[in-house]
């Protein structure tokens, strides 16, 4: 089922958004989409610690032993987000202030990962490079989308310029917590309805799938033994 | 001492709580907060996870990576010490300890990509970083109380998911949106605590 | 030049431990692993459904790796399911038959009607434990679609007080069976055969009196039957399908019309 | 006979009891304190009451038609969220951020979760937080009780809570006047005496059981008491009366269970103080009500009365 | 069960190769962006300081507690950091006073209020206000109505953060009554 | 051990004041002539089913012994009309069950059965063997074979006879008028019971709401020669359904409260209708078994409400007829009263044993309001006398949750309905709780 490079890259901006669609890295997406500003910055690191795991690890994919597979993810993906983290140090502290504890988080975003795992050590460099763009372009675009519905809403501006000033206040509360869930709420609630007439389903908590871990995971454990009891009965 | 103790812990599961104010660990939050028990054992295990992870990731930045300047180093050696670790507990667990392994072992795997523990052992880094006050048994009073922080949020949302469960809710929201909404309205009930450690304990 | 190898030595030390204790660790505590059973579960379609006879698939999965059970058990993946469990396996695929739900009524309101006029919870189940349910015929169906909800499949369509499966769509999974209160649902073989709407037990006065055309008991069928494969049984007819051809002779001689060709429905 | 007879399962008798019945007790006992606001705060106070009302129901009958449900405004319950919401707000407050308010607590709250007592935390009271972290400045701009009969029109003054509390300037209200609501604060909470009224009369139709109110406000004046404040002042002070009378008592949010009751009273009683005391903001009755609403699962769980007939050691 | 030599040997290599070969990257880009980011940082430092007090050149840490701005030798002004309590916990302020003692900056060093209201502090709107004549006991914070002299308008919403900033400020006033006359 | 009587009864949990309706209280019963045909199913009782004792064709007298089982938990059927048994047909009982019924055409002669004696009851065991022979089955609704509940087992003692005359239903005075009509065999009845059984004392428990049957009742019962020891007495109930449900009435006078799943006799206590009481004490003295039944016949569709004694198997459609007929069309009919009551499906099946009234409503009372969304107001929680939450019950059989059904204590429920009376959204709890019930039993069994 070979694709072509525009369907490699294009596929992780809708069918497969890694945020409203496979749920992936919901941390960084509630807290870095306080603004635009945020959103791009958080989506532009995102997508360099991407593209250069996927890279390397659709290189490596075949030295890489199976057992030491995960640490050696980590420590490639570590590596590349420590690189962002000193590019952004030494470039642009303002970027660095407001992405904050969630730069270095970077590495545990399970979209890489779960990239990694899924896509990267299948695929030959080329189809991985196209993936981790458009999935890094997905990505930022859905942050990108939430941090202008939450600025706008917020703080009555978007890219830091007023737009609402003088005839609407700005609701405070988008821009706290409780906003951030709200938004990315409905936003998923409009991507399913989308994905629906399309026929797919509805999202579901990506980190699951995403993650290496999944046979083991605690959320589809729990929900298989739920049914097994049910069958039981 | 003591006081400050408790400020912190107070602080870090009502004012900081990692989920409902900091935004960490919001995968499991979502995930596998639908049943009360999956809810307790993942937070349990977190809450172990982030303990040991601190008490190691600490003394590793403070007398080795920051006295030779590798404070650069930071993500990449805590991120393979957590990983490192929860291997290691897992397969100890399993091995010595079967009960509590079936327990909580089946969470642990999840835990090693989760934001919250690597948060946790960052975090009372930058803490100690600004405030000369801030040592290691900060730091561990620290990370128990996120633990603790994250399985209150747990254990509460929990309990709102299984009331809803059986709602009538439009169909278009059904799933993961309606989660995030209830997990809004839960966020919201925890804006009220600002300020409230500091003016007991202050 | 410290600034240099200090780091780089640090962190593959740290590797080059981690490697060694992850690689020793996962070969001696390694859990071994029932592969079989779970190369076998991959090929099971996960619908839990429990129509095997085992708790969901899971567990029909360790049985067939551990030869408890046959391949063929499970109706949902059908053929296709067994046969690659099977060859896996390595073993006969043995007898396989598609089996599919079919309501043993057609009473709609065009034939029957209620009864009664039923207040309460709108579901079959429900209407069952008042004053016996709904329909006037005590055997009948009740079109209050507690099969239709069962079904994962969207086999089932209720309207005008009467469930019917669509036979093309059912696969097999049993779950209507289970739900419909008046047990009015049963499997038949998938092939081309007669089916007897009909689940009256009543005299064929009785049953006259409340469905226009629930079987009388009149044994038109048992009488045309050349291959002896359908006979009144507690006031309706049965067919016995190891013996019916699907000739249609049944169906053309019952004068109540509720005797069916599989295919036609 | 003709027609069919009708059947249904046991029993055939109800009480005549309905939801509806319901709100016009509560609608009836929220009149006294409608009328204390527009006394107090003048006929702004009516508008804005109107005006949430219509929101809330317009919000209501919207939300049910675009989900394809049956109407529902007929219970009745939006004007009293409504009412209650109008209530929570000052009188400076600009209506269309009330009316925004009146639409989150129906949309957000209440129809997203399928409708009434589906919802889990209190409509209006979420609304009002929603309102206060959105628009701070204007939820804690306080008009001077009869401002509008004074001739300049930008009368406010701080409330007796922030007073006490950041010791910001204003004169604190006698105790008597505290009671009759002649002093700072929203809408429908100062005045105690209508509060009080409409509680009675709740209380005697059987609407609420007095068991929350009295183990809310109980806790609050021990805590009071204990703390060494002026228990008369803390218990008539913010929204304490109106929390407990009218929104710690709402049925959806609050437990079930008789022994749930009493513990979720009293724990929103511990909050509240703890707020005023220790909080960044000077009150939180809202904050304690809203946190307890969230605890309602749990508390219900493990407060579940012993069935008739079992055996005791086994709970 | 045998320990294959092999089995072992391999995925540890790979991995210390892995870490070898990434750390070394690392290093290296640490090397080449040290002191872009090390100037970055001082800078920044000093940006703060030269923010609230323009004049000086450069800045000398006295007692481990305020800074000392120099123009050419020449003492400008002085530099304090101060905390207060606000609305979501402590706040660190940075107040510039010159040498004739009057506020030349203020500049939120952190503060974990709430964005859109506490956070608010931190545009120069509100800063500015501090940039006029001191008033005898400090600045007083008023609510509404417009300020008058040694009055400051607080932020809509935030006056505990606004009294926090003030309160910092006057703070460093006072620290400044201590310290003006040394050199 | 000494016994006390309480002055008052003690507290019970939960309940609704429902509507009380007792039209019917003040009329004399009338006696209903035989009618052209019964119906005698071969099921009116809990427990096995009968098997006919005679064939179509045969002649039946009054009283004889039609159908029998050998179970222990059954009970015998008598021919209530003499006559010829005209067919055997499977008939619907008002639950919906459907069971075989002998068809006896009357021939209008109520000949007696020539074989009726008086049984001789001198011990316990006579006392059971005759409630056995008699055809009793308790007679306050639940139909629950007497014979087997007067058979105390070994080991165990019963202290306390309640007699219950508790009557909560609305509507219905079949008892009320039992004890006003028939108070010497009420109080014959007593005695018997009470000095075979051993039982250290009576309690006849009366709602408060008929005071006539109080005063009646005392005048009896404290009467010094019958009751020397003045070991029986009369304590009024507060009268707030359900007060008549046996373990509500074992609480309200005695204090004690019965286990889950255990009887009145496993707290000492042994609890009868009052008419099971009276007609053992009539059945004693004449020999005659259970053939005919006082029912009330009320509702708005009735033109004349009163009680009937009519003979068992009689169709609800001749007894209403022979009072008068319906006023209006009926819409909903009931078996029982209003919140226990059965609904039917027509008015052609019979009068059974356990009968106490037929209820007729018309269109306005037979309309229900459609249920709307819980409310959670927690009155199903505060009027559950079995201290049950039922709209959570009601989630979890609606979701199928056996596993929570049976943590929250769902077979505890008795059905009474006070929580559906109460509820403001007029949820269906007790059905779906019958649901429930029956999702537990199956998965018991698996
Ligand atoms: C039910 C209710 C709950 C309230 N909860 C809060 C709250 O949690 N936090 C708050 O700042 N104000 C709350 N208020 C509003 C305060 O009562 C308001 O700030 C008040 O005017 C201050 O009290 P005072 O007038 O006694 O000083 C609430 C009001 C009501 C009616
Ligand atoms: C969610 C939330 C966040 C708030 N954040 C701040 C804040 O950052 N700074 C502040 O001074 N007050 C904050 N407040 C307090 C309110 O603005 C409160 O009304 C204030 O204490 C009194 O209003 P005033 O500033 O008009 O006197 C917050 C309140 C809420 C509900
Ligand atoms: C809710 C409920 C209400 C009842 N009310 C009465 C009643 O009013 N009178 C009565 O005799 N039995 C009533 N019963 C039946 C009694 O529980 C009990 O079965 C009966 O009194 C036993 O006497 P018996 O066996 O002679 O019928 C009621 C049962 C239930 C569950
Ligand atoms: C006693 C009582 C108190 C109520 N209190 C509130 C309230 O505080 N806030 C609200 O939005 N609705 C209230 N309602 C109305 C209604 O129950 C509420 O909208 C439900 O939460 C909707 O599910 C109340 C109703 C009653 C009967
Ligand atoms: S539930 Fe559907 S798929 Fe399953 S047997 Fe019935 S009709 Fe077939
Ligand atoms: S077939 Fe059975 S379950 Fe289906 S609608 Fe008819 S009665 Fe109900
Ligand atoms: S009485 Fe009705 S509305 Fe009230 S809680 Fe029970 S089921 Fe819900
Ligand atoms: S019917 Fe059952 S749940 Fe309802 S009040 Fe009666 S005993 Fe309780
Ligand atoms: S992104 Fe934070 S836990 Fe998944």
């Amino acid at each position: 089922m070979a694709k072509t490079p525009w369907q490699e890259f294009s596929k992780g901006l809708i069918k497969e958004n890694p945020v409203l669609r496979l749920v992936l890295g919901t941390c960084a997406t509630l807290a870095l989409s306080t603004s635009a500003n945020n959103a791009i910055g958080m989506g532009l690191a995102t997508t360099f610690v991407l593209v250069g795991s996927n890279t390397t690890i659709s290189l490596l994919r075949k030295v890489i032993p199976d057992r030491v597979r995960i640490p050696c993810y980590i420590t490639l993906i570590a590596a590349f987000v420590t690189i962002v983290q000193m590019l952004i140090e030494a470039f642009s502290p303002d970027l660095k202030a407001a992405l904050g504890i969630f730069l270095p988080l970077i590495v545990v975003n399970c979209i890489i990962l779960g990239r990694a795992e899924m896509f990267a050590n299948k695929n030959k460099v080329l189809p991985s490079i196209l993936d981790a763009l458009g999935m890094g372009a997905g990505f930022t675009a859905a942050l990108l989308s939430m941090g202008i519905i939450r600025e706008l809403l917020g703080s009555g501006t978007v890219f830091g310029l007023p737009v609402t000033a003088g005839f609407l206040d700005p609701i405070i509360i988008f821009l706290l917590p409780p906003g951030g869930f709200f938004v990315f709420g409905l936003l998923i609630a409009v991507a399913n309805k989308l994905a629906e007439r399309k026929g797919g389903a509805p999202a579901e908590l990506g980190c699951c799938a995403g993650c290496p871990f999944s046979a083991a995971c605690a959320g589809q454990s729990a929900q298989k033994e739920d049914e097994k009891e049910e069958t039981a009965k | 001492m003591i006081k400050g103790l408790i400020a912190i812990f107070l602080a870090s599961i009502l004012t900081e709580n990692y989920v409902l104010n900091k935004f960490l660990g919001i995968c499991p939050f979502l995930g596998v907060s639908k049943k009360l028990d999956t809810a307790t054992g993942m937070s349990v295990a977190v809450t172990v996870v982030m303990v040991i992870a601190t008490a190691a990731t600490w003394p590793i930045y403070t007398y080795v990576l920051q006295p030779s300047g590798l404070e650069y180093l930071q993500t990449i050696v805590f991120i393979l010490i957590i990983a490192a670790l929860v291997q290691m507990i897992e397969i100890i667990l399993r091995k010595y300890i079967p009960s509590l392994y079936n327990a909580l072992g089946i969470y642990l795997p999840l835990i090693t990509t989760n934001c919250a523990v690597l948060g946790v052992t960052v975090l009372v880094i930058e803490k100690g970083q600004a405030d000369a006050s801030f040592g290691f048994v900060q730091a561990m009073v620290n990370a128990f109380g996120s633990g603790i922080g994250f399985l209150v949020a747990m254990v509460l949302f929990a309990g709102i998911r299984e009331r809803i469960e059986n709602n009538d809710i439009p169909k278009s929201l059904r799933g993961l949106p309606i989660t995030l909404v209830a997990a809004s309205l839960t966020a919201v009930s925890f804006l009220g605590f600002q300020g409230l450690v500091e003016g007991m304990l202050g | 030049m410290n600034e240099i190898l200090n780091p780089v030595l640090l962190v593959a030390g740290i590797g080059l431990l981690a490697g060694l204790i992850l690689a020793v660790v996962s070969i001696v505590m390694a859990v071994p692993k029932d592969e079989k059973a779970e190369a076998i579960r991959a090929m099971l379609p996960g619908a839990n459904c429990g129509a095997c006879g085992f708790s969901g698939c899971d567990g029909y999965a360790k049985a067939l790796s551990s030869g408890e059970a046959k391949p063929g058990l499970c109706p949902v993946g059908g053929a296709a399911v067994t046969k690659s469990i099977s060859e896996y396996l390595g073993c006969d695929a043995g007898e396989t038959e598609t089996k599919v739900a079919v309501v043993h009524c057609l009473g709609s309101y065009d034939f029957t009607s209620d009864k009664v006029n039923y207040e309460g919870i709108r579901t079959c189940a429900g209407a069952a434990i008042v004053a016996g349910g709904v329909a006037s015929c005590q055997y009948g169906c009740m079109g209050l679609g507690d099969c239709m909800r069962a079904c994962e499949y969207g086999a089932i369509t209720v309207s005008n007080g009467l469930a019917v499966i669509d036979p093309k769509l059912c696969r097999g999974c049993s779950k209507c069976i289970q739900a419909c209160p008046k047990h009015l649902i049963h499997f038949v073989p998938f092939w081309q055969q007669a089916v007897v709407l009909c689940s009256n037990c009543d005299k064929g006065a009785d049953t006259n009196r409340i469905c226009k055309t629930g079987c009388i008991a009149c044994k038109k069928c048992e009488r045309t039957c050349r291959f002896d494969a359908i006979h009144v049984v507690d006031n309706h007819a049965v067919v016995d399908t190891a013996k019916c051809t699907g000739c249609g002779e049944c169906a053309k001689a019952c004068p109540r019309h509720c005797i069916k060709m599989l295919a036609d429905m | 006979m003709a027609d069919k007879l009708i059947v249904s399962s046991s029993p055939h008798f109800r009480s005549g009891i309905t939801t509806r019945k319901i709100m016009l007790d509560v609608i009836a006992a929220l009149f006294p304190s409608v009328i204390a606001a527009v006394i107090l705060f003048g006929p702004q106070a009516l508008f804005l009451i109107a005006v949430s009302v219509f929101t809330c129901v317009a919000s209501e009958y919207i939300s049910r038609r675009i989900m394809k449900r049956e109407n529902t405004i007929g219970d009745l319950s939006a004007v009293v969220t409504g009412i209650l919401l109008a209530f929570n707000v000052p009188v400076g407050i600009n209506p269309f951020a009330l009316a925004f308010g009146g639409v989150a607590a129906i949309v957000v709250v209440k129809q997203m979760f399928g409708g009434i007592g589906q919802n889990f935390v209190n409509p209006a009271l979420t609304a009002r937080i929603i309102l206060m972290s959105s628009f701070p400045s204007q939820m804690s701009t306080w008009a001077v009780p009869f401002y509008y009969l004074h001739q300049t029109d930008a009368m406010t003054t701080a409330s007796p809570l922030n007073i006490l509390k950041t010791g910001a300037d204003g004169t604190m209200p006698t105790l008597l006047n505290m009671f009759v609501g002649v002093r700072a604060g929203c809408l429908g909470e100062t005045c105690s005496v209508a509060l009080i009224l409409g509680g009675v009369y709740l209380v005697l139709r059987k609407v609420i059981s007095p068991v929350i109110p009295v183990c809310y406000v109980g806790t609050a004046a021990l805590i009071s008491l204990i703390a060494g404040r002026n228990v008369a002042f803390d218990v008539l002070a913010g929204g304490l009366l109106l929390g407990a009378i009218f929104m710690a008592t709402d049925y959806a949010t609050s437990p079930i269970t008789f022994r749930g009751k009493i513990v979720y009273a009293v724990g929103a009683g511990i909050i509240t103080m703890l707020i005023r005391i220790y909080g960044a903001l000077p009150e939180g009755v809202s904050f304690s009500i809203i946190l307890m609403n969230i605890m309602v699962p749990h508390i219900e769980r493990l407060t579940r009365p012993r069935a008739f007939g079992k055996e005791r050691a086994k709970q | 069960m045998k320990l294959n030599v092999k089995e072992v040997a391999r995925p540890a290599l790979t991995l210390f190769v892995i870490c070898f070969v990434m750390t070394l990257l690392l290093a290296l880009t640490h090397q080449l962006t040290k002191n872009q980011a090390e100037q970055i940082k001082r800078q920044s430092e000093a940006q703060s300081q030269k923010m609230v007090l323009t004049e000086a050149t450069s800045f000398e840490t006295k007692d481990n507690a305020y800074a000392v701005g120099k123009n050419g030798g020449k003492v400008v002004g002085y530099v304090f950091t101060t905390k207060s309590k606000s609305y979501g916990g402590d706040i660190s302020v940075m107040t510039g006073v010159s040498k004739a003692g009057k506020v030349t900056g203020v500049v939120i060093l952190s503060s974990n209020d709430t964005p859109g209201l506490g956070l608010n502090a931190e545009k120069d709107s509100f800063r500015d206000q501090y940039k006029q004549a001191v008033p005898q006991n400090g600045f007083t914070v008023i609510k509404s109505g417009t300020a008058k002299s040694g009055q400051i308008e607080a932020l809509t919403g935030a006056t505990i953060t606004s009294k926090a900033v003030t309160s910092c400020v006057n703070q460093a006033l006072a620290a400044y009554q201590k310290v003006k006359g040394g050199d | 051990m000494e016994l006390n009587f309480p002055a008052v009864p003690f507290r019970t949990h939960g309940g609704a004041d429902v509507p009380h309706k007792k039209n019917t209280a003040h009329i004399e019963s009338a006696v209903m002539p035989p009618p052209a045909q019964v119906v005698l199913p071969m099921q009116q009782h809990v427990g096995a089913p009968c098997a006919p004792l005679v064939k179509v064709g045969d002649a039946v007298a009054v009283g004889q012994k039609i159908a029998d089982s050998k179970a222990f938990v059954s009970a015998p059927i008598h021919a209530s009309v003499s006559g010829k048994v005209s067919a055997v047909r499977k008939v619907m009982l008002p639950g919906g069950q459907y069971t075989d019924a002998l068809v006896i055409d009357s021939d209008g002669q109520m000949t007696p059965f020539s074989g009726i004696r008086p049984p001789v009851v001198e011990t316990a065991e006579d006392l059971v063997a005759a409630a056995r022979e008699s055809g009793l089955v308790g007679l306050g609704g639940a139909g629950f074979p007497a014979h087997v509940k007067l058979k105390i087992p070994e080991g165990k003692h019963i202290d306390t006879l309640i007699v219950n005359v508790a009557e909560c239903e609305p509507y219905i005075t079949a008892d009320h008028r039992e004890a006003l009509e028939d108070s010497w065999a009420v109080l014959s009845g007593v005695y018997m019971i009470r000095d075979l059984l051993h039982v250290d004392r009576v309690i006849i428990a009366v709602e408060n709401n008929k005071p006539d049957v109080i005063a009646e009742l005392k005048k009896i019962a404290d009467n010094p020669e019958r009751d020397p020891e003045d070991r029986v007495r009369v304590l009024a109930l507060r009268a707030r359904y359900p007060q008549g449900a046996e373990k509500v009435l074992v609480k309200a006078c005695t204090d004690r409260e019965i286990p889950i799943g255990k009887l009145p006799a496993d707290v000492g206590c042994l609890v009868m209708n009052v008419t099971s009481v009276a007609f053992l004490a009539k059945y004693i003295k004449t020999g005659v078994p259970l053939v005919n039944k006082r029912v009330t016949i009320d509702g708005s569709a009735i033109a004349n409400p009163q009680n009937v004694i009519d003979p068992i198997g009689t169709k609800i459609a001749d007894v209403i007829a022979f009072t008068g007929g319906y006023k209006t069309e009926p819409k909903k009919m009931l078996m029982g009263g209003p919140m226990m009551g059965l609904a039917l499906a027509s008015d052609q099946l019979p009068i059974l044993k356990q009968n106490n009234g037929i209820l007729a409503f018309d269109e306005a009372e037979a309309r229900l309001d459609e249920p709307t969304a819980c409310i959670r107001c927690g009155r199903c929680v505060s009027g559950c006398p079995m201290q049950l939450i039922p709209t959570q019950l009601e989630q979890f059989s609606n979701a199928k949750n056996v596993p929570k059904l049976i943590e929250y204590d769902v077979m505890d429920c008795m059905e009474c309905g006070t929580c559906v009376f109460n509820c403001p959204a007029g949820r269906p709890l007790v059905q779906a709780i019958r649901l429930g019930k029956a999702m537990v039993k199956a998965g018991g069994k698996k």
